[in-house]
């Protein structure tokens, strides 16, 4: 199975992009009495720009400052880019379907988002510590995390299924909002340990709301933490548009708390990986917390228990569909020259290969025994568990006695 | 009772729709706020259609900042208006926690009784529908503890309708527990009917030799262990408490006084839950009454487990009749 | 007793005045390893210009963007505001001597404030609604709430002694940054009404690392509310300095929300007038909110519970005095011929008649019935409190049965 | 016991600031962060001159924001450090409920236990010393319904120290709260001795005729009702529970078995408070052995109230002896 025909899971049109208007957002209005004010307040406000390095029609566009972060970049490093971007679509696509069969009772998916995850994870060092939401599969993927093991939660067998400090990427975390304090806490220990790794936390347009992300980027900012905050403004936090969230720009609400803010390409890998390597880097070097907001489109439902149907317009999804971030990088190698049709077939069967392992790995998933009710309720244990675990035993031996009989 | 004509046949959710929407067309005071109420009509539909009808200044999708949701409710309220917020699932309404516990419980004390706060917070609650982390949790006690807030929840289409109507009347904050397992199951919504009080336990089956208590999610299963029960030859009582703050002991008392045997059913951990405050107002109230300790069945101390053990988890058939054996035996 | 010598309970320099040097703070540092960079990044940031209309040594100063706020007034206003200000502290330290005395647990003083309260409150109107914190006495002063209504929570009586709605002046909110958010809700409720009424909410330069602070700026901007959020910077919160809540100046967090913020010289009453009727104005006007912060100083301590000796030199208080808000506006009324010898002479027996009135208001205040406990708990009442008043009745009863025999 | 010269005579609170000093002594991973913990040494000045010895890197004054003290914290202690956090007063932890319940005591379980949080979260907590609103709370019961959380309150100079230092060690989130009106009650402390295990209850003193149970500042509260009792001839035996989270009911047991009656005394409402946990296991554990049915005696269903009113409305000498008197009239 190819990268289109994973794609084709959803309908594409090959509508001439719209040249870079990624930026523009309608304003909104709030159906309040002072719309008019309201509406010229939201005018008023200088549309972002995005950093962008690669258009959607795959070209690469000079950019003086992010330039520098990509420049030695290998067609090898740009094939690796457009290969995890594939298998985490492959990944992605084999989840939902997995879901659809009845294997997961849940699935988030992140596809539109690739570039993303992929560009901000491959920006990420061995010792770099990552702190996702519940979409992150794509970073998961560039942090070495066996992509099976995210599906546990959704299958219902498990609250988390890896050690999130064997690949240094934490646990999903499902309390909008709660990761980034964590990321931020942890960075306070970076600086306090003396060394120059760095933390990336990711949340979404709609998290970008909770106090507990504000009070994050405060303390990021009072300790110089280096913590990079990657908002993914996928458009929608659920069935709420952004300007249900904020009334202006996402990227400029850092700009506040004292520290710089960003508004990226999040269909662009390049870009993406260039601006997270830019604060990652100044991260490391002690200067500090950045937010970036990556400005891309969530293509499919929130959830597969959501139908974006009720809240959303087709065209929304298909105008977007022209700005796909595979397509964009496969246009760019391919005018580049850097691929053969080799490289297409090879990632075909790894593609497929992955999808394959994948379901397999689900289906052979276990049913946890029991007794894990119990287990790792407390790490030193707790005197109430313990009767209740053996409680819980007898009960369910007085069955097997019934059954015995 | 006459049959009445104006009786629907509804499941839980809808019930609470329409009578949300009854509220919002005769009250202009009335709001709906919540993260995802509108278009999408919440997560569950329990606000389908409201805002098409009601327009966004009145059903009000909020951004996702549960603290948020409830501080400018209580603002509104402050301002004259009644607002039903809704909190998505059980598990998020702790961001709001403070403005519930120190502000919205407490105002009408602080202010000498000068300002009212007639807020409704509605959290879908409880388990047994396989969902991911957080979205299964039953944290009733958590506010049953706090003075100044009442706490109810309807385990029935017609209770969902009706208390939600006097909820929304009620000049005090009140929690309105939503079982979201029950959210499909349907039962006739009287709209002419006129309801009992809010805070009254009522016997849902009349029994002589031990009594079940449960609300919200477990008063169902309760009366499938009185029908099971029933074929041992076991004639239980099922009491639905329907509100948890204030909690009709009266009625627990006058069924136990007959039935001399209490068994507490609930989703939530039984440490620190309903079930112990439960058993120790009713043994001081009934202490020579009881041929046996009140004894309780829920959840255990441990978090709301995957999926794939709630079954184990959660209060089910089995469970109940186990300690229903065990209290008999005594 | 005049104004002086109220103050003078306070040890008093004269000191000439630091000519205009409010809005210059020092860089900090964290401790941290990283402080080099740290230090680099706040220096960075451009240190905030204050708006003054008044200099400290009592001079009127052209702005050319606020003067108009302030043009018509009166010199009877400016009179008023002087009033204002001498009663309003005169009443602070009558309080904090009745806590001294016993009367009082505890009193929170605006000792230094009082500028940036008078001057905000009286730019409020009537049908303005006011949400304090626990220290904003001349704010309730200039709604009209008798100031021995301030003191029932402080004596331990009850908590919160007067009824908002009455003066549209709320109660006491003593959870740190709580209101910001009734506030904000309350000027949702103005919109949905169509009234052209606005609010102000009050809080603390520490408050402002409080979710529920920025969570109440983001509903504000979202929903364009009517609602201004006036934070007096009085440099501490508790022990911690701002250095330790913020990176960069308050008012800057405002354009991360898509507000405006504005800084004012929160010791200078007329430009706290000023720039409040502009932002109150132009919410009115439905133009959303604004933030003010009001550079100003706690002179005396946190609370009477409260040393500051630990934590903050004296030379700092004496710097501070030299800008004394009363002084200042002392300076100007005498040099601009505004004030006699009889003004000053009635306002000191005027001063004196409310210390005297507020000290027998206080030593009048009778405990609560202990019944008080079980009133109020819920509008509708609660079958629980009932039956523990009842328990209680009987248990005080048996009291005095035993004392009957 | 021979005399121990290792031994000294502290406040409660310098108990624990003396357990502190050793803790960041013995491990560098060990912090302390909170409002005001810095220069002012907190509020209560329990951490009085630490921030001098240890540096602003290990005693860290935060900005004002509750949650995100507990959750940088959660994130400290998953780069490896071991923070005790402070929160000013009981009143205000609940702007970190949410970190705390969800995060805090669920993370070792979510990660199947390859994610240790060793956090304590210390609250000093109760009434008795006069202050305005949120100042005198007693909100243990809303830690102990939530699993993962070990909750625990000392209720001398001794048990501060020690019980500090193994809250320090353990590998679980300990909620530590302390007995702010006993802060100033001195006690014998020696940093020599070998405590006894963190969840165990104490008998204070034995008695034979009911049992008194507490813990925190109704421990002291509870001896002396015992020695008023025994003038009148009534042997009561007071144990000092020291743990709300596990709690000892073996211990509970034992002395309900022997005296037959039970007072459970605490600050915080009794509606969902502690007392109706221990009432309800301890009625089914031992309910053939009691005369009586446990009694509680502890605050009303109302917010705390104002201080001028705070001594009708704490449990005191003579509302708990009138509840012995109840008991023993059984
Ligand atoms: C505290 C909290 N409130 C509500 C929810 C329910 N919820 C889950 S995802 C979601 C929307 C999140 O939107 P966004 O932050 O934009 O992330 P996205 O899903 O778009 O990636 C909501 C409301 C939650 N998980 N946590
Ligand atoms: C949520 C919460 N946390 C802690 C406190 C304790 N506390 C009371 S006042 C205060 C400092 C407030 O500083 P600031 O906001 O600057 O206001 P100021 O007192 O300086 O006017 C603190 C920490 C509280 N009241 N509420
Ligand atoms: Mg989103
Ligand atoms: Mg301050």
């Amino acid at each position: 199975m190819t990268v289109e025909s994973t794609a084709a899971r959803q309908p594409r049109r090959s509508a001439g992009s719209k040249a870079g208007t990624t930026g523009t957002k309608a304003a909104g209005t709030t159906g309040t009495k002072r719309t008019t004010a309201r509406t010229t307040a939201r005018t008023a406000a200088a549309e972002p720009e995005l950093v962008q390095l690669l258009t959607p029609e795959g070209e690469r566009v000079k950019n003086a400052e992010y330039d520098r972060y990509v420049d030695g970049i290998t067609p090898e490093e740009l094939r690796g880019l457009y290969r995890d971007m594939v298998l985490t679509r492959r990944f992605d696509a084999e989840a939902t379907a997995l879901q659809r069969q009845g294997e997961l009772g849940l699935w988030a998916s992140l596809l539109g988002q690739e570039a993303a995850q992929i560009g901000s994870g491959r920006a990420t060092r061995e010792d770099d510590y990552v702190f996702p939401t519940y979409r992150e599969h794509g970073v998961a993927w560039c942090r070495g995390v066996d992509p099976t093991n995210l599906l546990g939660m959704f299958r219902g067998v498990n609250n988390g299924g890896w050690d999130p400090n064997e690949n240094n990427f934490h646990l999903y975390t499902i309390v909008i909002g709660s990761q980034a304090l964590h990321a931020t806490g942890y960075a306070m220990g970076i600086t306090k340990d003396g060394a120059d790794s760095a933390v990336i936390a990711y949340f979404g347009d709609g998290a970008s709301s909770q106090g507990d992300v504000s009070e994050a980027f405060n303390f990021a900012a009072v300790y110089n933490a280096p913590v990079v905050f990657f908002c993914q403004n996928n458009q929608w936090a659920i069935s709420e548009s952004n300007e249900k969230q904020t009334r202006v720009p996402l990227y400029q609400r850092a700009q506040g708390f004292g520290f710089p803010g960003v508004r990226v390409d999040g269909n662009d890998v390049l870009a993406s990986l260039a601006v997270t390597r830019w604060a990652l880097e100044r991260a490391r070097r002690g200067e500090g917390p950045a937010l970036i907001e990556a400005w891309t489109y969530r293509m499919g439902a929130h959830t597969t228990s959501d139908d974006p149907t009720r809240y959303r317009h087709d065209d929304e999804r298909v105008a977007w569909e022209a700005k796909d971030p595979i397509l964009r990088l496969r246009r760019y190698l391919e005018s580049a020259h850097h691929t053969d049709e080799g490289f297409f077939a090879e990632l075909e069967t790894e593609s497929e290969a992955l999808g394959r392992r994948v379901r397999e790995a689900v289906r052979a998933m276990q049913d946890p025994d029991h007794f894990a009710i119990f287990e790792n309720v407390y790490a030193d244990g707790h005197a109430l568990v313990d009767e209740e675990r053996a409680q819980f035993a007898a009960y369910q031996a007085s069955f097997a006695d019934v059954e015995g009989v | 009772m006459a049959a009445d004509v104006t009786a629907k046949n509804l499941p839980l959710a809808k019930a609470i729709n329409e009578s949300l929407r009854r509220a919002l067309e005769e009250d202009p005071k009335v709001l709906v706020m919540g993260e995802d109420v509108g278009k999408l009509g919440g997560v569950f539909r329990v606000t389908d259609g409201l805002q098409k009808d009601f327009g966004e200044d009145r059903v009000i999708d909020t951004p996702l900042a549960e603290s948020g949701i409830v501080g400018t409710a209580i603002g509104l309220a402050l301002r004259g208006y009644r607002p039903v917020v809704e909190i998505q699932f059980d598990g998020f309404v702790f961001p709001a926690y403070d403005q519930i516990v120190t502000q919205l419980a407490k105002m009408h004390a602080r202010s000498l009784g000068k300002v009212k706060l007639p807020v409704v917070v509605r959290i879908p609650y409880g388990g047994g529908i396989g969902a991911v982390e957080h979205h299964s949790e039953s944290p009733e006690s958590l506010f049953a503890h706090v003075s100044g807030l009442k706490v109810v929840s309807p385990s029935n289409a017609s209770d969902a309708y009706w208390m939600m109507q006097q909820a929304i009347q009620s000049d005090d904050p009140v929690i309105y527990f939503e079982p979201k397992r029950r959210y499909w199951d349907k039962g006739e919504v009287s709209t002419e009917a006129i309801p009992g009080p809010l805070h009254k336990a009522r016997v849902v089956r009349e029994g002589t030799d031990l009594t079940l208590a449960a609300y919200g999610p477990m008063v169902k299963l309760c009366q499938e262990v009185a029908d099971a029960a029933a074929e041992e030859g076991r004639s239980l009582e099922v009491l639905d408490l329907r509100s948890i703050s204030p909690l009709d002991f009266d009625t627990v008392q006058a069924s136990v006084e007959k039935t001399r045997r209490l068994v507490v059913v609930h989703e939530a951990p039984v440490f620190f839950g309903s079930g112990a405050e439960i058993a120790a107002r009713i043994t001081e109230r009934c202490f020579y009454h009881l041929e046996a300790p009140v004894l309780r069945v829920g959840g255990y101390h441990a978090p709301y487990p995957p999926a794939r053990l709630e079954e184990e988890y959660l209060p089910g058939l089995d469970r109940v009749l186990d300690a229903v054996d065990r209290a008999l035996a005594y």
